[in-house]
């Protein structure tokens, strides 16, 4: 993190400002098909950005992240019509850190695959306890009518890119951030030398907590129809992961380019050839890891040497 | 291996070197479950759909209020996200500009979708949603083809097990939704028809084993066995059922029985086993059950789905003939669905409000390798069979 | 009253014995040796006593509070600084940036970017790496890695440096130099040392007073000329009978 | 209660389950234990060799136990093909092994997704199934379908020889030694990368075997695969990563919590369960059951 390269990351993040603006016209110009294509690219960005906060930093990689989407669209779908929803959006945001808060102490102690899985055990444990609460409380299924429009949820979720990547940018430029980035490096060094490697790890996982609480929440107001193996679906996690490291993580533009990059493709592709677009995703995937395996971030910040030098 | 060459011909057509239909097509659009959860239930509604594209273009194309258009599918993926099957509708009617709609599959699906063919006023016949949930969609553009829906389904089966001389009942339910509805109103039917309720246990979908489950359902000595299941535990219990030696006369399943693999793993060993669906080819009074059966077995190598694939055909021929009376224009349409009765594969059909008003709660047992139907009598085609 | 005080630790790693009751007390100023062979225990030492590892038993105090069971960064912020046998480098980060994150969090002082980079110069120059300031970490020789891990131990302004072999792995020139630059570091800074050192004889040319471990045990405790001259000193380093 | 708690019956189908769960999760840790790659495509080979074994059996009527080297010859080629196409490139890379841990996370999302759609593709998703060996045999009040009887004897088999192979033949030990310590093993003159693709593509084969017995009591379909990579990675994280005999142990425990607690509590808390443990014992035991503590 030299300062040539903040600097252009200062400027990239204004470029991302300015995009941000753009997409909020969406609904406006390019009509409701987009404005739900916008509502979700936004969505992937808010809950890469908040994944990067945390695992991207540390290097702990959370194959969990769809939990505390999942807690969050609970949160919301359950208190329908008995709670204001500018109340429990940020509710499920709150509930979200929560948890992240209760499970981190333990959960933190663990690193490396262990931490991977264990993080993707616990979504499932969560899952599963919910899908019981629900079956126990005889409502499998929830039927949210009367939900606000697309254009408002676009903007709700836009403003919480934004809070995202502030969050983010801040943190990357701060004393905490440092910290996080050489327990990524050396957690035991990180110790001899001072940093508060417990609090900080616990901070931040449950800070990364609340971004994807109140995106499950928004995201719930989407669909009339809420399901809690839909909210819960491992998939998420594993896609936020994707464009994470896609993207380039541990770097505030890589949420943007990852989840711009692959909504795109998938869009791209998922139109012109519905038989196998899934396919090309893959191999697209694949492709990536192999020829820019340190995401476009880095690729970019590549062609930026090159070119002054050359 | 037919499927391979399906496939290198789809993957021709999409590099554009078959020509696609000429002609001015009618254009119907849909969303399927090509991947993720559902990607296993959907083939048995894209096959109906496409079936009966291919026997309208073959008969000289759609009949659209007297002359005749070739129809041509236009259809993505929405990785059994209900949200995302939304937005592709969204997209068939904004940007694609399809001129028909057919539905998704599932009850999920069926709801998000609602909404937005309401915005649009666009009429769309529905099928493979099942849940009480659709009497809570305001009625206008969508329809449920279907007639199993849990409220009337529990009633009814109580009634069959009463009438089949179940004593006392095992009932072990899927936590999913369709099961759980089912279970919560089939309860008090069972209760009301003083069937004793001996064992009532929920199960998480993702079970491996019910051993231990059948064993306690065993040691129980009922005569009645009610598993509120999703295809794939369908399989794991009969599996399973037969190992741990279960004897009962009365055994159903809620989903999977009429899944064409579920005969092919279990072959005589199913036979007798009781499960939801209205339709079977072999009712003679709907002419168009046999006919559509055959062409089905000809052109897929396997059996419909006796609940989904009628399902969904049905929905087909009542789109087919709303439109041959009211045309493309969507209010004449919306009025012709609403109001006209329909002659399709499951006999008569005709829509109070979203529901079908016609078609009745009906059960089908696996009798000698074919679908029977044995409830209620005036369609059933065969009597109840004791295991 | 003595700045370090370790009183009857010990530890056993799954019934295998590293420390068997040992006492310690560093002064405030002086260059303490600790020698023995490997496997004696002076790595879990220096282990315990910066907070990584939990003592079975006994207690260790700094100035007049007890340390025991505090977490290594607590350790580290309340003045007690060690190195690693095995350095272990902030290997993506540059020479500085690893000494500025040393700065950052183990000293008390909270500056700018700006001057937290001339510190960092200032401590490089210091241990003669100042030429690598840019360098990223993983690029350094072996001695030059020795010396960052000096330089980020010293960075965070400890009033205890415990230094574990600095020389380990060194060739007797560079060996050399690291003696000459702990001596300068001593005279700079107000601060004591522990020193775990195989070469005899750069301990007791750094060291005020020796203390040698053998099987977990304190056998030999005095000045460096009094220690070589003792017989199991001699037989267990100098091979005699 | 008690007398379906000791019937032989649940005994068997525990055995059963464990054997699947130990087998399906011999081949993950032979791949990640060896080249510390995150094979979360383990399940979707999986249902490649189940629909292997359904093709054969349905269209030339070979027994799928017959079948079973042809099965496993094809996972292996797949193996084979991503070994030389992607894999071999990662690891002669220098990357950490967390970049190593994540790309391959990344890489094998791809093969995943690649590997379902195609056999969706190709087959369409609805669900496949056969008649295969299912007379149930009754010895002395246990009934044992014959098809599960087949899973447990041949997964027992193929567990103890992989089991002795590595822990007494020349070849076996020098890969028991590259699980335990790569840098190690490189040091005492290991082949390191020739074992590290012996031990791919056998793991490749193992996950087509598993598919195969699978095959033959459950219905098959492209997107069956996930639940198995899932149980596969809970099972090798319990027994410890990269340690065999661990993963073995970890996948019967596994088998038999999971048949038992369904009738000591209620079907009902079953995955709630699973996961609690698993969740439970990580954190208890960092390092899994049997893992041996790592130092950082």
């Amino acid at each position: 993190m030299t300062s040539v390269f903040s600097l252009a990351k200062m400027r990239f993040v204004w470029f991302l400002f300015a995009g941000v603006l753009l997409i909020a016209q969406v609904p406006s110009i390019l009509g409701s098909y987009w404005t739900l294509i916008a509502l979700n690219l936004m969505m992937w960005v808010a809950m890469t950005q908040s994944w990067t906060l945390f695992s991207g930093m540390t290097g702990y990689i959370s194959l969990g992240h769809v939990v505390f989407y999942g807690v969050g669209a609970y949160v919301v779908a359950s208190t329908f019509n008995s709670i204001p929803l500018w109340l429990a959006v940020p509710m499920g945001g709150i509930a979200a850190a929560l948890l992240a808060l209760v499970v981190s102490l333990p959960v933190l102690r663990v690193r490396g695959p262990y931490f991977v899985i264990l993080t993707f055990g616990l979504a499932e444990l969560v899952k599963f306890s919910i899908l019981n609460l629900e079956t126990v409380s005889g409502n499998s299924s929830r039927l949210l009518f009367g939900t606000p429009s697309v254009e408002i949820l676009l903007y709700c979720m836009i403003g919480l890119v934004v809070f995202a990547t502030l969050t983010t940018l801040i943190v990357t430029h701060s004393r905490f951030g440092r910290g996080l980035t050489v327990i990524r490096e050396d957690e035991v060094a990180a110790a001899t030398v001072g940093v508060p490697v417990l609090r900080y790890k616990i901070i931040a996982f449950t800070v990364s907590a609340i971004v994807p609480g109140m995106a499950g929440g928004l995201m719930a107001l989407k669909s009339t129809y809420f399901e809690v193996l839909q909210v819960f679906n491992p998939i998420i996690s594993f896609t936020v992961v994707t464009m994470a490291i896609i993207g380039g993580s541990g770097d505030v533009r890589g949420p943007f380019l990852g989840a711009v990059f692959l909504v795109l493709l998938s869009e791209l592709f998922w139109t012109t050839a519905p038989q196998f677009y899934m396919i090309l995703v893959g191999l697209f995937l694949i492709l990536f890891v192999i020829f820019a395996p340190n995401g476009i971030a880095a690729f970019l910040d590549k062609l930026q040497i090159s070119r002054r030098s050359g | 291996m037919k499927r391979i060459v399906h496939f290198i011909a789809l993957l021709l057509c999409s590099l554009g070197l078959i020509p696609a239909q000429a002609a001015e097509p009618v254009r119907i659009g849909y969303s399927i479950a090509k991947t993720g959860l559902f990607a296993q239930a959907a083939p048995s509604q894209i096959t109906a759909y496409e079936l009966w594209a291919n026997q309208v273009n073959a008969a000289g194309g759609l009949d659209v209020a007297g002359d005749r258009r070739p129809v041509e599918l236009v259809w993505f993926d929405d990785e059994s996200d209900p949200a995302k099957s939304a937005q592709i509708y969204e997209k068939l009617i904004s940007d694609e500009k399809v001129d028909l709609l057919l539905a998704p599959w599932g009850t999920p699906h069926h709801l998000n979708v609602a909404g937005v063919v309401e915005r649009h006023g666009f009429p769309m016949v529905g099928n493979t949603a099942a849940s009480v949930a659709v009497r809570e969609v305001q009625p206008g553009n969508i329809w449920f083809s279907t007639s199993a829906i849990p409220d009337r389904i529990g009633p009814e089966l109580a009634a069959l097990a009463k009438q089949s001389g179940v004593k006392s009942v095992a009932i072990i339910a899927n936590v999913l939704p369709f099961a759980q509805e089912n279970l919560q109103f089939l309860v008090p039917a069972l209760e009301a028809e003083g069937i004793e309720i001996a064992l009532n246990e929920s199960y998480p979908p993702d079970i491996s084993d019910m051993t231990g489950l059948l064993s306690q359902i065993k040691s129980a000595g009922v005569d009645g066995i009610i598993a509120l299941s999703y295809p794939a535990d369908s399989f794991l219990y009969m599996g399973q059922a037969r190992e741990v030696g279960i004897d009962v006369s009365f055994e159903f399943l809620l989903v999977g029985p009429t899944i064409s693999a579920f005969s092919q793993a279990f072959g005589d060993f199913a036979d007798g086993i009781v499960t939801i669906g209205h339709w079977s080819p072999h009712q003679s009074k709907w002419s168009r059950a046999k006919p559509f059966f055959d062409a089905y077995v000809a052109a897929y190598e396997m059996n419909p789905d006796y609940l989904d694939t009628a399902l969904a055909y049905m929905s087909c021929e009542i789109l087919e003939q709303a439109v041959a009376t009211a045309g493309l224009d969507r209010d004449k349409l919306r009025t012709a669905i609403a109001s006209s009765t329909f002659d399709t594969i499951n006999g008569k059909v005709s829509f109070e409000g979203v529901e079908n008003a016609v078609t009745p709660t009906a059960f089908l047992q696996l009798q000698g390798g074919d679908m029977h139907l044995i409830w209620p009598e005036d369609i059933a085609t065969a009597g109840f069979s004791p295991r | 009253m003595s700045l370090l005080t370790v009183r009857g630790i010990a530890k056993s790693f799954g019934g295998v014995r590293a420390l068997g009751s040992v006492d310690l007390h560093v002064q405030q100023g002086e260059t303490l040796g600790l020698m023995g062979s490997n496997g004696a225990g002076k790595t879990t030492l220096f282990g315990i006593i910066a907070g990584h590892i939990r003592p079975t038993s006994g207690d260790v105090w700094f100035h007049d509070r007890s340390i025991r069971g505090l977490s290594p960064d607590k350790v580290c912020r309340l003045g007690i600084a060690r190195t690693f046998q095995i350095v272990r480098p902030f290997a993506g980060l540059t020479v500085r940036e690893n000494v500025e994150i040393a700065l950052l969090f183990g000293s008390k002082s909270r500056d700018g970017q700006d001057i937290l980079s001339e510190k960092a110069m200032t401590v490089l120059a210091e241990v003669g790496l100042e030429a690598h300031a840019g360098a990223l970490a993983a690029t350094l020789t072996l001695s030059a890695r020795k010396r960052l891990e000096v330089a980020r131990a010293i960075a965070t302004d400890p009033e205890l440096l415990l230094l574990d072999e600095v020389m380990a792995g060194l060739n007797p020139r560079e060996g050399e130099d690291m003696v000459e630059l702990i001596k300068q570091i001593k005279l700079r800074r107000p601060l004591s040392i522990v020193l775990v050192e195989h070469v005899v004889k750069a301990l007791t040319a750094l060291s005020d007073r020796i203390v040698v471990l053998h099987q977990g045990e304190i056998i030999v405790d005095g000045l460096p000329s009094e220690v070589v001259r003792h017989p199991t000193v001699r037989s267990a380093y100098f091979g005699d009978e | 209660m008690t007398e379906i708690l000791i019937s032989p019956q649940l005994a068997f189908s525990a055995l059963v389950l464990g054997s699947l769960y130990s087998l399906i999760a011999l081949g993950l840790n032979l791949v990640y234990g060896t080249m510390r790659l995150l094979n979360i495509a383990h399940g979707d080979l999986i249902m490649v060799g189940a629909y292997a074994t359904f093709w054969f059996f349905t269209l030339t009527g070979m027994s799928p136990l017959v079948g079973l080297p042809l099965v496993a010859g094809i996972a292996a080629a797949i193996g084979i093909i991503l070994y030389f196409s992607i894999f071999r490139r990662q690891l002669s890379g220098t990357d950490r092994v967390e970049r190593i841990e994540a790309n391959s996370l990344l890489l094998f999302f791809g093969v995943s997704v690649i590997l379902q759609n195609t056999v969706a593709m190709m087959f369409s998703g609805s669900p496949r199934a056969y008649q295969f060996l299912d007379t149930v045999y009754e010895v002395s009040g246990l009934m044992m379908t014959g098809n599960r009887l087949a899973i447990l004897v041949i997964a027992a088999i193929l567990l103890t020889s992989v089991v002795l192979f590595l822990s007494r033949s020349q070849y076996g030990l020098s890969i028991s030694a590259l699980i335990q310590n790569q840098t190690a093993a490189r040091v005492v003159g290991i082949n390191v990368s020739r074992l590290q693709f012996v031990s791919f593509i056998s793991g490749f084969a193992l996950a087509g075997i598993a598919g195969a017995l699978v095959s033959m009591t459950e219905q098959i379909s492209p997107f069956m695969g996930f639940p198995f990579t899932i149980a596969a990675f809970v099972v090798i994280i319990l027994g410890g990563l990269g340690n065999i005999k661990g993963g073995i142990i970890a996948g019967m425990l596994l088998g038999f919590v999971e048949i038992y607690v369904v009738v000591l509590t209620s079907a009902n808390f079953r995955s709630m369960l699973i996961y609690g443990l698993f969740v439970g014992i990580l954190l208890l035991r960092p390092e899994g059951l049997l893992g041996k503590t790592r130092r950082h």
